[in-house]
């Protein structure tokens, strides 16, 4: 039992109970599963903030944790951790917060296999959840490998026309990185002796080659997943093939794994390693950035470009976290907060959207904010906040990442961060180009199109309302009054980049 | 050059002569009698090396027995040769190729890394006699021969299972 | 005159016996689910005795044979193999009308032969375990006469089995040679006095490690493998998939850790390249396949090569014992699965061989959840995904490679397992995202075998713990 | 003095044929017979060897070994086992097929 | 006593009126609308004139913090509005002006929104109204370059969403992406100053490891002596940024474009506020470019080659309007040049009277327009209001168009006077504002000894004159040239008071900064410490008025003594026939920009998504080399070719491939005993040849 009570254990595996209620709800109650699944999840986001209240954000170290031997025989020392500190407290919040939005996206977007769609969204949270915070690289690993399953069924199955492709492609893809993760995790559990995190951290001791060759298969793993430019190209097939709720997720937490896995793993486990890739790793982040830019700007499908615009949005990550410096590491985490957020509202929409026109393409939308007021201005909102607008969310992450990237004595070279900036140009381009092209102008053929079949176009309702408003306080919240969230991070990053910096001072 | 390096080289080219003849002529009945002949020969290499009781079921068991029903089978399917088939034309040259280069591996291993060297001394008395082997199989190696009787109950079994014919049919 | 000390083999004896009485049983009984049920039994009885078995340790029989842990763990596991194996039989030989009583008999049989390799501590009882264990699964495969599939998989598994076979002898015969006995200890000891003939036990060694890969169906002696798994009866493919690579390793391992540790210089790199040649090949020629059974027994070949680099370090003293308990666990998470998924194909076979094909899998998690969950379980740990066994064992055989610091070896391990995700993945796709109206037979037996089996998978790979330290005790003994 | 090389020499000769009779025969009755003759070989090194090492051990004042002989023995007796199984294969496989050319018996493949 | 605590409501204010606006706009009549919107602005210019009364009598800067925003380790960022007679002189600007605007735009707002027939958008428009005065002041009111960025890109925002008020069409009313593209043009120019704004605060950052503005400027000469590049780099990047906002070469193409917006917007954001920001944040960076006077320099002469440039293509135009915002983009350019040559004074002051006479003239071109537009309808059917459903896509006419125009003086007579006000002021022509102001910038480039910059700006300001002589002859003057023209009316009063208040400013604001008094350079001093005060230099003074009247005198001879014919081409353009198309045209700037940049990069967009992206990484990369890999592994034993293979059927497990895959597998899996045991001995022989000959 106290074993169970544990707020952490309570709120990872609390979505099993659902699962279990599910179970036993007949398939074709299709209202009662879709609010038990809402049920669970909101009550999992309520002991999310139970956890927060817990939470001592002047502690730099990790919280709340609960620690068990798990396998410690055979020469295996595999324990059951689970902590929490500032670099995962606003990923876990983040995550129960967009679960019950997205499941109350698809209220009416899913119609089929209700059940099985509730069933695995539930253990796509607990996954996810599992991964935040799970401190013992073997339980991360299953949590890591586990969340594959259930996001590979939502797409497989709810997914669009080619959607088989895209979930083997996403299955394969993400599984090929980690694969090798599973061959360093193993050497750390052979050659240190433990396979816990905080203990491997403390231990340490690793000579500079060797952290480079596990900082390697770790960044395999992570970068397929953030996806780091050139591993990209599951994205958009992922994400337009996936259903609306599975690519908020997607897009919202799931890519965040491979950011925080590098945060939570690489910068930690081999600092000198990720010092002496760091620029490497910029390097590869401003491609990214300003790539994903460029292609998004010539996508025909709406879906497509946001996809893309992940790309760069997490480009600007992880540049962010190889600045290895206070300004670029809070401004990554936060920026992770804030993708998850803008991007995750963008994919709702453009899904609220779909599921009246049932067509992404660009050429036949125009004006629709005549026609959708609400929507549109919501619309705005949102891309703006994308864009980087000051006084909106994106804008805060933006900055500092940039600040960072900027001065950065790890990569120490204004170019990174110039070149970067160039992105937020670029974003521009792409936002406002979405946006003339869907509301602005003459009226699209779509208007037409939608009307012949009956119903015109109609604006947002109250659900679609209730889905997209408590991600727009968010947005503005960050953008006007962040401080709350870098309180939340700040001792745990300060921490962070002091082990940094002293690697980096070894290093020279 | 004594006589028994003599008898050697007669019956080892008797031996290897009739392996060749089981393995190359076309008529079934003609490979099984090469075969005895081969295992004739091999019998009387194994009263040179002193294991007269192996000799002996050599001959009972092996040329007696087996090839008896080798033969019995052979009557029973018809002995006409196969006609010449198109299938896998280079499974005989590359076969053939294997087998030089597995000899010639023995061969180097054994006469010029002298592999298994050392010589036969002069023959000894008592040994290699039925009860010689006899008590040592009984003593020492009681477990094994329980087994290979279960063995030999398992082969009837299975060749009952496989031959049998339900009724019926 | 030695002493006879039954205690140390007594299940093995008890099983032998109950063999020929079922034999004799089987005349008087009319209705084959009683034999079936005796058999049960017998294995459950013999089960039973290993369990109790459990910590004691010993050699008989003029040090024919041994009994440790490793034993037990190996016999143990047969049998519960042996149960599986029964329980999946009885339906599916009715419905497909080669019913008879000799079946059982002969499982028991090839099971008491594997038990007697697990213990045998002999070259002798080796090559005569190995023959006890093969004839009764060459008559097996070809059980389902007249169908003609089946007789020719009797006699390809025969003549290549013999043909090994052949093999196996003359490594002995020059091991033999080599040290001048055939007892595993007194090969130790000759090879360690130094008063053996190195390369000549290396050659005899190696040719002994050809029969063995034969039978564990290691490239390239593995081409026997999908023709006799497509060809014999399902539920003698599900016992043989699992029995005779129980048994096969059991036999590489005493063999080989035991007797050739001397060795580990010269062979461990032929392993090693075995190892890797198995896992490549069989994963890569699996993707080609559109018959479930064809599928799975490539996968089986995979997972050979998976288990060989276990072994692969098996000479370094520090990680031989990791190396073995990985090699058990592994075995474990196979048999289970291997099993499971056998009683999927079971389930949805139908007679002439229909409903074998992956496209008949399609619509599956529509209409027969259930089954159709089991299966991605099965899929799933095949692969090596958590929460699995699968994925368990493969950590620590990944472990043990790692241990030995065979980094390459590993690699090609994990990329060939993510080769496989794709094949694997596609009987999951076909069974969730492709339409179609499968048939399955429904039969308590089988239906507790793959739900027993799927829970198993996912319940034991959440806390293996218990599994670890049975298997890392599970230590070979010589004496 | 013949040296025990010289046998074995003569069992590699007889066991090599009788794995190209294997390799290069299509009708499964003479394939048994090489994999007999195979056997046959490794009995002959077996016999070889055994005399050889009692030999040294008797010359040394030792017990004779037995071992080899032995298991010639018992590989008649596995041999005798196998015969009987595999002519029941061969014997049922023509009844359905009427043929013994194992080039027919490809019905399994891929 | 000092009301500084009111500092934050400058901000608040509109933000509550345009959340009100926002959530019951929808339930409230037009009245109400304007009334609030105008309340709040008018309630942040009551706010503003409190703080210039508080700084009377305590005249150094007051920070009022309301918040924490960005603390980083050395970064500390707060919501932190600065009070100073610089700041405040802005907010005075700002929210009077728009105060006024507002006003105006109740009564335009409302006839536009008929012509256009959506009525809905009147509440939007007040909406955003709000929002850019509340953008605004954050933008004068920031204590820091990060703040003052955020307005900064807030005030960008606002002009996106209104120069795209009417996003549906274009400026004739016609359905097209016009507008649209035109608001996505501003906006995106504004950027890529604003992207050299962010890498002058990094740069400012780790040089001050600030941005709150008195520690960066105490820190200043330390570090400019240390590391004059620095400084230099700093001051260039934001330059950049002034150019984006101000509408300076090289960035400028925006503005013209950006008059498809209502007319009060064109005056408030494009005219009068705004675009004045960039002014605004090199005096207030005055400390950094102080010292590095090539900087300066540099400045002084983008200002000045705009100020000459864009007064030439402004000749060369027929809209009203337009000519207008090249005017504009040539007044800034005067500022711009003052505040580089360091006469921050002068620039500051040409910002108030520019405010004044500019707006003036955007609100009574825009009332023009009304006019135009009202006896276009009145022909169109006799009752304007009624008839604005139904459009006659067969007849565009373009209410702005000059050559429709003339002889408006005798139906629009208030509108004639204040506009010829406006006109003057512009001019230049004593004792206007503009008179003051332009001269003041004239005599320190004078003074300052910066000779070609004075003749740049000399030049543009004989062409100012000239081109709104023009103007003024062609709107006001001869007859009618289109019957919409006979048929104009005057502006009802809520139109046509702010433009008398305007008129008046527009004549008075001289006085701002009269010579020898200098109020406000006295006022300023307080905050920017490097000014000089202006000393009026005779002999400047009447040059530039003789060049004004001369240029008067000139347009008179060319359009004044004998009007303009319907029909009839430009004179000018006789006489200087390709020169004037390319004034016409504006240079081609446009034209240049397109091919150069534009172009390129949405083709290397498209280069990159399709070739890169798709083909390569995507078909090749995964497709052919990951999948084909696949593919290719499957049918090692085959004598087949991966290329045969689709991805499609790479997945489709019952895709003919796996078929003949299967088959082809015959190779090696072929069925054949024998075959099989070849395999074994091959293992076998090459293992023992290893183990021997290793």
């Amino acid at each position: 039992m106290e074993f169970i009570l544990q707020p952490l254990t309570l709120l990872t595996f609390f979505p099993l109970l659902g699962v279990l209620v599910l179970l036993f709800i007949p398939g074709d109650k299709k209202n009662i599963l879709r609010w038990t699944a809402l049920v669970t999840t909101l009550i999992t986001f309520g002991i999310s903030i139970w956890v927060l209240t817990l939470f001592n954000a002047s502690n730099p170290d990790l919280q709340l944790t609960a620690q068990y031997d798990w396998i410690t025989v055979a020469g295996w020392n595999i324990q059951y951790h689970l902590g929490i500190d500032g670099l995962s407290i606003l990923l876990v919040l983040l995550t129960t917060f967009l679960t019950p939005i997205s499941i109350l996206s698809t209220w009416t977007a899913v119609e089929e296999r209700v059940k099985d769609f509730m069933l695995f969204f539930l253990l796509l949270e607990l996954g996810m959840m599992g991964v935040f915070l799970a401190q013992d690289l073997f339980l991360f690993y299953i949590f890591w490998e586990f969340t594959l399953v259930p996001m590979y069924f939502l797409i497989g199955i709810w997914g669009g026309p080619r959607r088989i492709y895209a979930a083997v492609k996403f299955f394969l893809y993400t599984m090929a990185g980690s694969i090798l993760m599973l061959l360093a995790i193993l050497w750390l559990g052979v050659n240190q002796g433990t396979f816990s995190l905080p203990d491997l951290i403390a231990k340490g001791g690793i000579d500079p080659q060797t952290q480079l060759w596990l900082f390697i298969a770790f960044a395999a793993a992570f970068a397929i997943k953030v996806p780091m430019w050139p591993l990209h190209s599951w994205l958009p097939d992922a994400h337009v093939e996936a259903p609306t709720a599975g690519s908020v997720i997607l897009a919202g937490v799931l890519l965040k794994m491979g950011t925080y896995g590098f945060l939570r793993f690489n910068l930690t486990l081999f600092p000198q390693a990720a010092v002496q890739a760091a620029p490497v790793m910029a390097v590869l982040a401003v491609i990214g950035i300003i790539y994903g830019a460029a292609v998004s700007y010539a996508q025909a499908d709406i879906k497509k470009l946001v996809a893309y615009s992940s790309v760069s949005h997490l480009g600007f990550v992880m540049l962010g976290l190889f600045a290895l410096n206070p300004q670029g590491v809070s401004g990554a985490i936060l920026q992770m907060i804030n993708h998850g957020l803008s991007t995750g509202a963008l994919f709702l929409l453009v899904g609220m959207v779909y599921e009246q026109t049932h067509t992404r393409e660009f050429k036949v939308y125009g004006g629709l904010w005549k026609v959708m007021p609400v929507f549109g201005s919501v619309f705005l909102v949102v891309a703006l906040s994308s864009m980087g607008l000051p006084g909106l969310n994106g804008f805060v992450g933006e900055f500092t990442i940039l600040l960072g990237a900027f001065g950065s004595t790890v990569l120490h070279s204004p170019w990174y961060a110039s070149l970067a900036a160039l992105g937020v140009i670029l974003a521009a381009v792409y936002i406002l180009y979405t946006f003339q092209k869907i509301f602005m102008g003459p009226e699209g053929s779509i208007v037409e199109e939608v009307k012949k079949h009956g119903h015109a176009l109609r604006d947002l309702n109250a659900r679609e309302i209730a889905t997209v408003v408590p991600l727009l306080i968010f947005i503005f919240w960050i953008g006007l009054y962040p401080a709350p969230f870098f309180h939340l991070m700040a001792p745990a990053v300060d921490k962070l980049v002091a082990g940094l910096q002293t690697a980096a001072l070894a290093m020279r | 050059m004594n006589a028994e390096l003599l008898a050697f080289i007669i019956l080892a080219i008797i031996a290897i002569a009739a392996a060749l003849g089981m393995l190359f002529s076309r008529s079934t009945v003609y490979s099984a009698l090469f075969l005895v002949l081969n295992f004739g020969t091999v019998a009387v290499f194994y009263i040179l090396l002193n294991a007269p009781f192996i000799a002996m079921a050599q001959v009972s068991v092996y040329a007696g027995a087996i090839m008896v029903l080798f033969l019995f089978v052979i009557m029973l399917l018809g002995t006409e040769a196969l006609p010449p088939s198109r299938a896998l034309p280079w499974q005989r040259p590359l076969a053939i190729v294997l087998a030089v280069i597995l000899f010639a591996e023995a061969a180097y291993l054994l006469f010029i890394r002298r592999v298994a060297a050392g010589d036969v001394p002069q023959p000894i008395q008592a040994f290699g006699s039925p009860q010689g082997v006899g008590n040592a199989l009984f003593a020492s190696y009681l477990l094994p021969f329980e087994v290979t009787s279960v063995l030999l109950l398992i082969a009837m079994v299975g060749a009952i299972v496989l031959t049998i014919r339900e009724k019926g049919k | 005159m030695p002493p006879l000390n039954f205690s140390l083999i007594l299940p093995l004896v008890t099983l032998t016996i109950w063999a020929c009485l079922l034999l004799l049983l089987d005349l008087f009984i009319r209705s084959k689910d009683i034999t079936a049920l005796l058999a049960a039994v017998g294995l459950a009885v013999s089960l039973g005795m290993t369990i109790s078995q459990i910590g004691s340790s010993g050699s008989g029989f003029n040090n024919m044979v041994v009994l440790d842990g490793f034993s037990i763990f190996v016999d143990a596991l047969l049998l519960a193999a042996g149960l599986l194996g029964v329980a999946l039989a009885h339906g599916y030989l009715k419905r497909t009308g080669i019913e008879r009583g000799e079946y059982y008999t002969l499982l028991l049989f090839s099971i008491s032969g594997m038990m007697l390799m697990a213990q045998a501590a002999d070259l002798i009882i080796v090559f005569l375990a190995l023959e006890m264990l093969s004839i009764p699964l060459y008559v097996l495969s070809a059980f389902a006469r007249p169908r003609l599939e089946s007789e020719e998989a009797g006699l390809k598994y025969f003549l290549l089995g013999a043909f090994s076979t052949g093999f196996v002898v003359y490594g002995i015969a020059l091991v033999f040679g080599a040290t001048g006995s055939t007892s595993l200890s007194a090969i130790v000891r000759a090879a360690a006095s130094g008063s053996s003939n190195g390369l000549l036990l290396t050659i005899g060694s190696a040719l002994i490690l050809v029969g063995l890969g034969f039978k564990v169906a290691a490239v390239p002696f593995h081409m026997w493998t999908p023709d006799v798994y497509q060809g014999a009866p399902s539920s003698v493919t599900a016992f043989m998939a699992a029995g005779a690579k129980i048994a096969g390793f059991a036999a590489l391992l005493r063999v080989f850790a035991l007797a050739f540790p001397s060795l580990a210089s010269n062979l461990t790199p032929v392993i090693a390249v075995l190892s890797a040649l198995t896992m490549i090949v069989g994963n890569v020629i699996a993707i080609a396949q559109t018959n479930i059974k064809r599928l799975l027994a490539y996968s089986s070949i995979a997972h050979a090569g998976y288990i060989l680099m276990a072994f692969v370090p098996y000479g370094q003293s520090n990680v031989v014992s990791t190396s073995v308990a990985a090699g058990l666990f592994y075995l474990v998470s196979y048999v289970l699965t291997n099993f499971g998924a056998w009683a999927v194909v079971i389930a949805l076979e139908r007679s002439e061989g229909r409903g074998l094909e992956i496209s008949d899998y399609g619509g599956l998690g529509r209409k027969y959840p259930a089954l159709a969950a089991a299966m991605t379980v099965f899929m799933l740990s095949l692969t090596g995904i958590p929460p699995t066994l699968g994925f368990v064992g493969k950590f620590y055989l990944f472990r043990a490679a790692i241990q030995g610091q065979f980094y390459l070896l590993a690699v090609i391990g994990v990329l060939t397992s993510l080769i496989s995700a794709y094949y694997y993945l596609r009987v999951v796709v076909t069974m969730y995202m492709r339409e179609g109206d499968p048939q399955t037979t429904s039969e308590p037996w089988l239906n507790i075998t793959w739900g027993l089996a799927a829970l198993l998978t996912v319940i034991v790979s959440l806390v293996p713990q218990y599994l670890f330290a049975w298997a890392s005790a599970a230590v070979l003994k010589l004496f | 003095m013949v040296p025990v090389a010289d046998y074995i020499g003569l069992s590699a000769i007889l066991f090599t044929i009788g794995a190209l009779g294997v390799l290069i025969r299509r009708n499964p009755l003479v394939i048994f017979m090489s994999i007999e003759l195979m056997l046959n070989a490794a009995n002959l090194a077996f016999v070889a060897f055994t005399r050889m090492y009692t030999a040294l051990s008797m010359a040394g004042g030792g017990q004779p070994v037995y071992s080899g002989q032995i298991f010639v023995f018992f590989v008649m007796t596995v041999a005798a086992a196998e015969v009987a199984v595999g002519l029941a294969l061969i014997v049922t496989i023509f009844r359905t097929k009427h043929s013994i050319d194992i080039d027919n018996l490809n019905s399994l493949k891929g | 006593m000092t009301f500084f605590y009111l500092a934050p409501w400058i901000v608040f204010f509109p933000v509550i009126g345009l959340l009100i606006n926002l959530v019951f706009g929808s339930r409230f009549s037009e009245t109400v609308i304007g009334t609030i919107a105008s309340l709040a602005s008018g309630l942040s210019f009551v706010v503003s004139v409190l703080l210039a009364y508080s700084l009377v009598g305590h005249p150094e800067a007051v920070r009022w913090t309301i918040g924490e925003w960005i603390h980083i380790g050395t970064l500390q960022l707060d919501w932190t509005f600065r009070v100073d007679t610089l700041s405040t002189m802005m907010m005075l600007v700002v929210s009077g002006v728009g105060t006024l605007i507002h006003i105006y735009a109740v009564g335009y707002m409302h006839e536009d929104v008929r012509f256009k027939s959506d009525l809905k958008r009147f509440q939007r428009f007040f909406v955003f109204l709000n929002l850019f005065i509340a953008a605004m002041m954050i933008l004068v009111g920031g204590d820091s370059y990060l703040m003052l960025f955020v307005g900064w890109e807030g005030v960008g925002l606002c002009s996106f969403l209104l120069i795209g008020f009417w996003y549906e069409m274009d400026t004739l009313g016609r359905p097209s992406w016009a507008n649209s593209n035109a608001a996505k043009k501003a906006m995106i120019a504004n950027r890529i100053g604003d992207f050299g704004f962010l890498i002058a605060s990094f740069l400012m950052f780790w040089a001050f490891h600030s941005l709150q503005f008195d520690q960066v400027f105490q820190q200043a000469p330390a570090i400019a002596a240390s590391n004059p590049g620095l400084i230099t780099a700093i001051t260039l990047f934001l330059l950049l940024g002034v150019t984006g906002k101000s509408a300076q070469i090289p960035l400028f193409v925006w503005l013209p474009d950006a008059m498809a917006g209502p007319t009060p917007v064109s005056a408030l954001i494009h005219a009068a506020t705004m675009v004045t920001a960039g002014v605004y944040l090199v005096t207030r960076s005055a400390a950094l470019y102080v010292t590095v006077p090539a900087a300066q320099f540099i400045v002084a002469l983008v200002g000045a080659v705009t100020a000459l440039f864009a007064a030439t293509i402004a000749v060369g135009q027929y809209d009203i309007k337009k000519v207008l915002a090249y005017s504009t983009i040539s007044q800034l350019g005067f500022m711009v040049a003052g505040v580089g040559m360091g006469a921050f004074a002068a620039g500051m002051f040409h910002l108030a009277t520019h405010a004044f006479f500019k707006g003036l003239l955007f609100l009574s071109a825009g009332s023009v327009i009304l006019g135009m537009e009202r006896g276009h309808h009145h022909l169109a059917h006799h009752e304007p209001r009624k008839g604005t459903k139904e459009k006659h896509p067969e007849e565009v006419f373009d209410p702005g168009d000059m050559r429709n125009m003339g002889g408006l003086r005798k139906t629009m007579p208030v509108t004639f006077w204040v506009y010829l006000t406006g006109a003057l002021a512009l001019a230049g022509i004593f004792p206007f504002a503009g008179f003051w102001s332009k001269d003041e910038i004239l005599a320190s480039a004078f003074r300052g000894g910066f000779t070609a910059i004075y003749w740049l700006l000399a030049i543009a300001a004989f062409l100012t004159a000239f081109y709104m002589g023009r103007q003024i002859w062609m709107v006001f003057f001869g007859e009618p040239r289109h019957a919409a023209a006979a048929h104009a009316e005057e502006s009802p009063q809520v139109i046509t008071v702010p433009l008398i208040v305007l008129a008046a400013l527009s004549l008075l604001g001289g006085a701002l900064d009269l010579p020898g008094v200098e109020t406000l350079t006295h006022w300023l001093e307080q905050t920017v410490v490097f000014i000089k005060p202006g000393e009026f230099v005779w002999s400047v003074a009447l040059i530039s008025t003789g060049l004004a009247l001369l240029a008067i005198l000139l347009s008179w001879l060319l359009y004044g003594r004998r009007p303009l014919k319907v029909g009839e081409v430009d004179p000018l353009k006789q006489m200087l026939g390709p020169v004037f198309t390319g004034m016409e045209r504006k240079w081609f700037v446009d034209e240049l920009y397109w091919a150069l940049f534009l172009d390129r990069y949405v083709d290397v967009s498209h280069f990159a998504a399709d070739v890169i992206d798709g083909r390569f990484w995507h078909d090749w990369f995964h497709e052919k080399v990951i999948a084909g890999t696949y593919n290719w592994l499957s049918h090692i034993a085959l004598n087949r070719y991966a290329d045969q293979l689709g991805i499609d059927a790479f997945f489709n497990s019952l895709g003919e491939w796996t078929k003949e895959a299967a088959s082809g597998l015959r190779r090696f899996q072929n069925g054949f005993v024998r075959s099989y045991a070849l395999f074994v001995l091959i293992g076998v022989v090459a293992i023992l040849g290893y183990l021997i000959f290793k």
